[in-house]
């Protein structure tokens, strides 16, 4: 276990490294850096704005910086703002995103996991295509359109919700129900898929056989089995739902990372591209490690060391 | 606990309780350090926080701030202000005239690394300071920029050279002062709210990064009976959407800006909560001067002539612009009067006009036809609309085919500055208000001329309005160089923006200078 | 089959010290450990043991399906595994396979035409009319009908699809047939029809095979000689009616009187052995199969069992006979 | 035994010819995808998909054309407008026509979910083929090649083609943007087929005979694992669709005056704010219908290939 | 000894794409108390539908019960209402299914799986309920049970996981067992294990055993008496030894005779059934086994045979056994 533990966590470093490098190119080989403005600014600004931000360095050198203050746990300043680093953003932006994160997923999952079950037990009948058409209706529909007509529907037409920021808790609904929506609707039909595999297995008739009751087959025997592959593309679609969130960050003032990040792109503002890149690829591979994890914990076949059976 | 959400909630009714404005500040700030700060997400919270040496009335008078008086040498090139008594910074310490000879020498520090640091270039040797080179003798370099603080109470200033607009920058925000034994103990003072201080009639009570800032009224500021609220709460709001659904569910007692469809239908139906103040600046397209087809005069001509400024202004814009048909906007002083309504309409619309100069144009060319051109614009809802809007009025009006392309604001700016584009939309907000940050834009090899335009009398106008100590030869030479801009028209303006915003019919005392956001700082509420 | 008649042959294949390890993460799975045996023209040499023991990995790394760990083989006494690429694909036309599977050895999506052309095509010997004439040949060959030509597999039941492999296995005219298991899957009905096929194939082609399963009484029935494997080693070698008559190792023993009889009136005192097969990433020390042996001896955990002909033709590995 | 009065002794004369129907298969013969047809046509659900598909080409091909509008033409006076008989979807703000905007927005959307899968198909097969087929250390390589494109920002790659086909913007950047990281789930599921089918025992016996491995990958290999490829071009068809939408609301979408769903739904966004919604339900409804259709045919056709 | 099960005219179908599957057409047979009968027959004739149906594990749709009778110990199980067969599933009819790799719950203990069993049908607290769990794998003969309790399948090998469904299924001492092909996934060796385990367990419990095979040895070694199916249908029933010694349908004659023994002379060719067993969405008129039957008569494809007594509770369905045709062969 030490020993997978830590080739993985080897493996972890070099993926990582290898995002950085490539983060780090791309990034640089885009036009615009992060003090082109419109209109002058006169070279000496300038050319104190690059000495400052150590961007008059050649590219291998800024690399080799940006490496080593890394290895301090520094992600450095921001090129655009005086009062906050990238530190402090991920500092703030980090529980935000993933308090919203969370409460999504658990949105998500919980009602996936009802509608998918229920639509497997009540394959081809009414129940079955209700629940699939709203997965579907789930899925297609963007989420800056589910958050806009949420706005307009539940915070301005009939004020049950506040509209916008991230101030209490009410603040939170409308921006987790516009992200979980899509997940809802992907976990819902995995499940049905799944639990309809998983009911025509032999032990759900070996359950049968003992005599017990339906709900207890369903609950104790079929569920378990069938959420293994939920969990499999659970890792992903956690860090696609705080990665992914920016577009409702960005329709609801939610200061997450999302919108940093997006900010950071735009304003050519490598550190804060380069920090939310990193932060965000340690957190992928904690979490598909934390699936992995939570893999062997359902599904005893599987040890942590990556032998199957 | 969680704050009680702000749901409804304006400032509460007149009788008790504290009047609270809430407003939306679009992004996090970059710097609160007035000597960092740039832009109008940092200048509007500053301009609450602090004071400069002068101020602007709801007039738009300059008159005495933080200095009560000053003089002015004969050559114009030395400045003495007097500072008023019993000043205070917000935690009690007393604002001396040392306090603004170290902000702006900070500001002009190349270790500080201020973006605005030009905005001190004015001072004598202040570029000199501020171009220093890496092993340069800072220290010396400090002692020859031409601001000192003779006493605690004055302040002697020199300037490089004659600048008429110079009052006017004393109330910019790179100008103000900061309390410098405050930032000798601790220079992060300006990052978080309970280090923070400053002089103006707001103090800064709470900043939560990225999502929230509390101004409370300062009573240490020597003005403050005029202030008439209690608080003032900022969010960052950056959809503009959103910010309207804020406002229209009463979470936000002030828009701006506000989406275009929006403004219309708040103009169309006369909503008495719709305001709109001027602006200084102009919305105008690019045309590369460069590059074929485009080096030809009659063809630029006949292109500003084909588009219907009106109907762009009416139905895509929709915050009450005015079409442009010169480039420097209204609002700005002339020797007598304003500059822009007495130099009137430098060109007009004609398409007939224009089919005919195309042509000719196109002859000049040897060309048959206008070749297939692509309009650059940077990403935004907005411009998009304006750029379809021209696209379709000159297949119309010329039958030409155009096409439009979008691209980060970085990318358009690369472009442009690589001469890499044909035709680019551009838009400028003067920096002072005076004809002159509009004029000196397309002089030749112009850091900011990306038509890439060239004409040796505009140049000579340019030079003679800004050597010129005497305001009729200065503006006569900018009127007949704008007439030169337009007669060659390496650039077309499209509309005079304004500042159209949504405030709540309780909010009354708001007003707005011409380059500044709406200003709040006497503003009152009188919910019934 | 006499002793004499083998005497004189030189064997077709020949099986020398063949091994064949997989890794398993970080460990080694000894699949066939050292096996040594020859086949003669003609002849029938079965291989049984229980699943997992290594019968199929050895058939397919004889005919090179995978790569050797170590060892050889020889057919018509050369080394299989020196061949080039070319060399292969010449030697490939004399040996075949036919797999257990029925499902799983024909590809859904081709018909019937298709998978017994598959060699044809491959080798590129006949085309066109030739070529529909020789399927349709090897299908009656098979005992199936013309018609059947353009079916797909799902069409056709398990022992049907199983003469349909040994169609395909037949179509290049091959010395040596490996049949992995080709009656297992097979209801008890249908395996008659298809081992008899085979027989009859024999005696018709001159055909040598290698018969892999773990029915000790159909392996005894269509078999010469037979190899007794017990975690990838060799136990026990010899002719069936020996092995049947007079089984030397007590792994045979036991396998023997595991096998039900399908006569009530029958009677027999059953060994049972206990436990089960242990894993071949971690197989005993000594004998392997010490651990199920009801004779085992301190010697066995200690000291690997030689390969010792006991009797004339009659090879076991084994302790007890030593 | 009643039915002995029907007997006669001449019927209990052996039987010649019985052996005959012993092979005999009595069913006409049914190829796979002939099979796979016919489960798919009796699922109802998957069939409605199918004929919405088949409705949305169609529209996309003559829908612009039908009212005599063109999707660029702007009549101000007429902006908008909620939908009349005139404009059958109503006008934009911009006094265009929605209907022939949205059909013509079809062509671009469908035509970009349509590349896109295509992309993903030809570039997904090749990588994940290649690499389940080498095996070992190229495999592993591979692999993690495609895990680190996968973390690095979406965003950032999309901009760098953007800039990179900066001159000729438009549908080419946005398939390949599509395209970037949309291969890697298709290659991660060839990969896994092809490494199943590897082992499969047909594939061996054409081992056995001496096959070549472009042999095995076109006879054997390409053929067993189009079922579930086509499952995943049918599901990439719309989250292309999809992702095109959201690209346009950070504004990196389809040139101006173009229309793809997702462009005219970011563009519609702020007219809700003066109550147009049908400006925003347009594009979002076609948006569903079409995510509807691949879905529900999409996960017909996986039944249909997987018989259970 | 009275009849634990009968079955009467039992007919079940599966609705599926091509067409209606007709599985189980018209059976009859009967267990008697603390009897074993094997049904055997080729792959597909309805075995493990019959076993299934038995316990009504079958899932309608697609299965449909398409008339006919199931009594267990006098009380009809068709129409039962699902309570009520709960409390007999599992209490008084076990069933053991053929593959023991896919017939446990591969998340959850096996003790548990047990246990589970145990607490549905007796009124026991968890703690004497794992008891007897533990005492049922001691019986089947797991070493070390309480270590093994508390495992999970995959730790099981193939011959242990077998056991344990024996274990589980035994836990509530049921009247009835019924084994699907308990043992053709496993080794020869396992199989000799699992069967003398089953034999054991026969001669000490009371149970009454339905065993379902196509392994002919089996049935000879475990069973009293033996029905053999075809297409869905009894052929003939009878005593394993009138069965082995005296089959009388042509088709238990041809599985016999299909099969090697160990003792067998190989140069006897093997006799296979030609053919394959008729397709049962349209299954032929007459009798099914007609096409491949090496006695067949022109009779045989236009009518149906009927099961008739021959000897002393041995029954058989063929013509030939008419008195028509005993007098058609002499002449
Ligand atoms: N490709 C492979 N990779 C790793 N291990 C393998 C591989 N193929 C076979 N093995 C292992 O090698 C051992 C022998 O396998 P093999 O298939 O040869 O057994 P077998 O005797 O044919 O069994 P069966 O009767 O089940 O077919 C088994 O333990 C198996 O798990
Ligand atoms: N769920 C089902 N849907 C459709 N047909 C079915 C279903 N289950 C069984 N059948 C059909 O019913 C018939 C009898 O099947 P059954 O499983 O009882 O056979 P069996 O005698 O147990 O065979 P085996 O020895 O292979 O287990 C077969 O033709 C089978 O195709
Ligand atoms: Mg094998
Ligand atoms: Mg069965």
């Amino acid at each position: 276990m030490l020993r997978y533990t830590l080739k993985r966590f080897f493996w972890a470093l070099v993926t990582i490294w290898a995002i950085i490098t490539l983060t780090f190119i791309i990034m640089h080989s885009i036009p615009g850096n992060p003090f082109a403005r419109e209109g002058t600014m006169p070279e000496a600004v300038y050319n104190n704005l690059q000495q400052h931000y150590n961007l008059d360095k050649p590219k291998i050198v800024q690399y080799g910086l940006y490496l080593e203050s890394l290895l301090h746990l520094d992600f450095g300043p921001s090129m655009k703002s005086q009062s906050i680093t990238v530190n402090d953003y991920i500092k703030n932006g980090f529980p935000v995103s993933l308090h919203l994160g969370l409460q999504a997923m658990v949105i998500a999952i919980c009602f996936g996991l009802i509608f998918g079950v229920i639509a497997s037990l009540n394959k081809n009948r009414w129940p079955d295509y209700l629940s699939m058409i709203l997965a579907i209706i789930g899925i297609s529909v963007p989420s800056f359109i589910l958050a806009t007509f949420l706005i307009n529907y539940l915070a301005v037409k009939w004020p049950i919700f506040p509209v916008a920021t991230w101030t209490s808790w009410s603040h939170t609904v409308l921006p987790s129900i516009s992200l979980a929506a899509m997940p809802m609707a992907y976990i819902a039909r995995l499940m049905r898929s799944s639990m309809i595999e998983v009911l025509s297995q032999d032990y759900i008739l070996t359950a049968q056989a003992k005599g017990l009751g339906r709900s207890v087959v369903i609950i104790k025997h079929a569920i378990r089995n069938a959420i293994l592959p939920v969990v499999t593309v659970l890792g992903i679609l956690i860090a696609n739902i705080v990665t992914g969130s920016f577009i409702i960050e960005n329709i609801f003032g939610i200061p997450g990372m999302g919108e940093m990040f997006v900010r950071g792109i735009e304003n050519r503002d490598y550190p804060v591209i380069l920090g939310s890149t990193v932060f965000y690829s340690v957190i992928l591979i904690l979490l598909i490690f934390i699936v992995d994890v939570a893999y062997t914990w359902i599904d005893p076949r599987i040890k942590v060391t990556g032998e199957s059976k | 606990s969680p704050k009680p959400s702000s749901n409804g909630k304006g400032g509460d009714s007149a009788s008790a309780g504290p009047k609270i404005l809430h407003l939306n500040n679009n992004e996090e700030p970059g710097s609160l350090h007035p000597g960092t700060a740039q832009g109008t997400h940092d200048s509007w919270i500053l301009e609450g926080l602090f004071e400069g040496l002068t101020k602007k009335t709801p007039e738009g008078k300059i008159v005495p701030g933080m200095a009560e008086s000053w003089e002015t040498s004969k050559d114009g090139l030395t400045w003495t202000f007097h500072l008023k008594d019993g000043m205070k910074w917000s935690n009690g310490d007393p604002v001396t005239a040392g306090d603004f000879e170290y902000a702006w020498k900070y500001v002009l520090n190349p270790k500080t690394a201020s973006e605005y640091a030009y905005q001190l270039y004015y001072l004598k040797g202040g570029e000199a300071y501020n171009s220093a080179k890496k092993n340069a003798d800072l220290k010396a370099l400090e002692d020859k920029v031409g601001v000192k603080a003779t006493d605690d109470k004055t302040l002697v200033v020199t300037l490089e050279q004659e600048t008429p607009y110079f009052l006017d920058l004393t109330s910019f925000y790179t100008y103000y002062p900061v309390d410098k034994k405050v930032q000798e103990e601790n220079p992060k003072w300006a990052l978080e709210a309970s280090t923070y201080v400053s002089n103006g009639a707001f103090k800064l009570a709470d900043w939560k990064h990225k999502e929230s800032m509390k101004l409370v009224k300062n009573e240490n500021y020597y003005d403050k009976d005029k202030i008439k609220l209690d608080e003032v709460d900022f969010v960052q709001i950056a959809n503009e959407n959103t910010a309207w659904q804020m406002y229209k569910s009463g979470e936000l007692d002030m828009v701006y800006p506000l989406p275009q469809d929006v403004q219309g239908q708040l103009m169309a139906s006369k909503n008495p909560e719709f305001h709109n103040g001027p602006d200084l600046s102009t919305y105008y397209y690019n045309l590369n001067n460069k590059v074929k087809p485009f080096d030809n005069v009659k063809i630029r001509k006949a292109l500003a002539m084909a588009i219907n400024r009106k109907v762009i202004v009416e139905n895509v814009a929709q915050g009450g612009q005015k079409p442009a048909y010169s480039i420097v906007p209204p609002g700005i002083p002339d020797v007598n009067g304003d500059y822009q309504e007495n130099g009137g309409d430098l060109f007009k619309e004609d398409v007939t006009e224009a089919k005919k100069l195309l042509k000719e144009g196109l002859a000049e060319e040897g060309m048959s036809k206008m070749p297939e051109f692509t309009i650059l614009y940077n990403t935004d809802e907005g411009h998009k609309k304006i750029a379809e809007a021209i696209q379709e009025m000159w297949r119309k009006n010329l039958g030409v085919n155009v096409k439009a392309q979008n691209v980060e604001f970085q990318v358009k700016i690369d472009r442009e500055h690589a001469g890499d584009y044909q035709i680019s939309r551009a838009g400028w907000v003067g920096d002072y208000v005076d004809p002159m940050t509009f004029m000196d834009l397309w002089v030749s090899n112009g850091s900011y001329n990306d038509a890439k335009w060239s004409n040796k009398d505009y140049d000579a106008l340019i030079k003679k309005a800004k050597t010129s100590m005497d305001p009729a030869t200065r503006m006569t030479a900018m009127h007949d160089a704008e007439k030169i801009l337009m007669d060659e028209m390496p650039i077309i303006p499209i509309y005079f923006y304004t500042k159209p915003y949504a405030l709540k019919s309780y909010v009354s005392g708001f007003f707005t200078p011409i380059n500044r956001y709406p200003q709040y700082i006497y503003a009152d509420i009188n919910k019934k | 089959m006499d002793h004499q008649g083998i005497a004189v042959k030189s064997p077709l294949v020949e099986v020398i010290d063949l091994q064949k390890y997989f890794s398993v993460g970080d460990k080694q799975l000894k699949a066939v450990d050292h096996l040594n045996f020859e086949i003669y023209p003609g002849e029938t040499v079965g291989l049984v043991g229980e699943s997992g023991c290594g019968k199929s990995t050895a058939g397919r790394t004889m005919i090179r399906l995978y790569e050797a760990t170590g060892g050889e083989v020889r057919f018509n006494g050369k080394n299989l595994f020196s061949f080039n690429q070319k060399e292969l694909m010449k030697v490939r036309r004399e040996i075949q396979m036919i797999f257990q599977d029925p499902y799983a050895s024909l590809n859904p999506r081709m018909t019937v035409e298709d998978i017994i052309g598959e060699p044809l095509t491959i080798h590129g010997i006949v085309k066109g009319k030739q070529k529909h004439d020789r399927i349709v040949e090897l299908l009656e060959l098979v005992g199936l009908s013309p018609d059947h030509l353009n079916r797909f597999p799902h069409e056709f039941s398990g022992g049907q699809r199983q003469r349909i492999g040994i169609a395909r296995a037949l179509a290049l005219n091959p010395k040596f047939i490996v049949c992995d298991e080709p009656i297992s899957a097979l209801d008890v009905s249908i395996q008659a029809q298809v081992v008899n096929l085979l027989k009859e194939l024999q005696k018709k082609m001159g055909l040598t095979y290698l018969f892999i399963a773990h029915d000790l009484a159909m392996v005894k029935y269509i078999s010469d000689r037979i190899i007794v494997m017990y975690l990838g080693n060799m136990m026990e070698l010899t002719e069936s009616e020996e092995l049947y008559s007079d089984p030397l190792h007590p792994y045979t023993k036991a396998l023997l009187s595991s096998v039900p009889i399908p006569n009530p009136s029958v009677h027999r005192e059953r060994i049972v052995i206990s436990g089960d097969v242990p894993s071949p990433i971690n197989p005993p020390s000594g004998c392997v199969f010490r651990t199920r042996c009801p004779h085992a001896m301190d010697i066995c955990a200690a000291e690997k069992p030689k390969w010792k002909e006991e009797k004339p033709g009659h090879f076991v590995a084994c302790h007890l006979y030593i | 035994m009643a039915k002995d009065l029907h007997l006669t002794e001449e019927m209990f004369l052996p039987a010649e010819d019985n052996y005959k129907e012993a092979e005999k298969i009595a069913r006409p013969t049914i190829s796979y995808w002939a099979n796979v047809w016919r489960r798919l046509r009796s699922n109802k659900l998957a069939m409605i998909g199918f004929v919405l598909i088949v409705l949305l080409v169609i529209m996309a091909i003559i829908g612009p054309h039908i009212n005599g509008y063109t999707y660029y033409e702007q009549d101000f006076t007429k902006k908008n407008l909620h939908p009349t008989a005139e404009h059958w979807f109503g006008t934009d703000s911009l006094g265009r026509d929605m209907f022939t905007r949205a059909w013509y927005g079809a062509r671009i959307s469908l035509f970009i979910g349509f590349m896109a899968a295509l992309m993903d198909f030809l570039i997904g097969v090749l990588y994940g083929g290649i690499s389940a087929l080498k095996g070992g250390r190229t495999d592993n390589l591979m692999m993690r090649i495609a895990e680190v494109l996968y973390a690095i920002p979406y965003l950032l790659m999309v901009i760098l083609i953007m800039v990179w086909f900066g001159k000729n913007s438009g549908i080419f950047p946005m398939i390949i943007a599509m395209t970037i990281t949309g291969w890697i789930p298709m290659a991660r599921l060839v990969r896994g087929q092809v490494l199943q089918l590897k082992e499969f025992e047909y594939v061996q016996a054409a081992h056995a005979a001496g096959a070549k491995t472009s042999w095995i990958l076109r006879k054997h290999m390409i053929p067993n694992t189009m079922g579930p490829i086509l499952v995943n071009i049918t599901l990439t068809v719309p989250s292309a669709i999809f992702a095109e939408a959201t690209l346009s609301f950070l504004g990196l979408g389809i040139p101006a005056p173009k229309a793809s769903w997702g462009t005219m739904a970011s563009e519609a966004l702020s007219s809700i704010l003066i109550g147009n919604f049908y400006q925003l339900f347009v594009p979002a409804i076609l948006i569903s219908i079409t995510m509807f259709a691949f879905n529900v045919f999409g996960d017909g056709l996986r039944d249909a290939l997987d018989p259970r | 000894m009275g009849n634990l099960l009968e079955v009467r005219d039992l007919n079940i179908s599966f609705q599926t794409y091509s067409g209606e599957v007709k599985a189980v057409r018209g059976v009859n047979f009967e267990v008697k108390e603390g009897e074993a009968i094997a049904i055997v027959g080729e792959s597909g004739c309805g075995k493990s539908v019959t076993a299934k149906s038995i316990m009504k594990l079958l899932p309608t749709p697609p299965a449909m019960y398409k008339g006919g009778s199931i009594l267990f110990n006098g009380k009809e199980l068709i129409g039962l209402p699902e309570k009520e067969m709960q409390r007999i599933r599992g209490n008084e009819i076990s069933i053991i299914f053929q593959d023991p790799m896919t017939s446990l719950n591969p998340t959850s203990k096996v003790g548990n799986q047990i246990i589970e069993a145990v607490l549905k049908h007796n009124k026991v607290s968890r703690k004497e309920a794992f008891q007897v769990a533990l005492e049922m794998l001691e019986l089947v003969g797991i070493p070390q049970p309480v270590k093994r309790m508390n495992q999970y399948p995959h730790e099981y090998s193939g011959g242990m996981r077998q056991r344990a469904m024996i274990a589980m299924a035994l836990a509530c001492q049921p009247r009835l067992l019924i084994a699907d092909e308990p043992t053709t996934a496993l080794d020869v060796t396992i199989q000799a294990q699992i069967l003398e385990l089953m034999k054991k367990l026969k001669a000490k419990t009371d149970t009454s055993i339905i065993l379902i095979t196509h392994d002919l040895g089996v049935v000879a070694e475990m069973c009293d008496r033996v029905i053999v199916m075809y297409a869905g249908k009894v052929v003939e029933t009878g005593t394993v030894q009138d069965i082995f010694d005296n089959p009388q349908h042509p088709y238990t004659k041809g599985l016999l005779k299909s099969v090697p023994r160990l003792d067998m002379d190989k140069k006897v060719p093997l006799a296979p059934i030609i053919g394959t067993p008729p397709d049962l969405i349209d299954p032929p008129k007459g009798c099914s086994f007609y096409a491949r039957c090496e006695q067949a008569m022109r009779v045989c494809k236009e009518y149906e045979p009927e099961l008739r007594e021959i000897g002393t509770g041995q029954t058989s369905a063929c013509w030939l056994h008419h008195y028509m045709a005993q007098t058609s062969i002499k002449g």
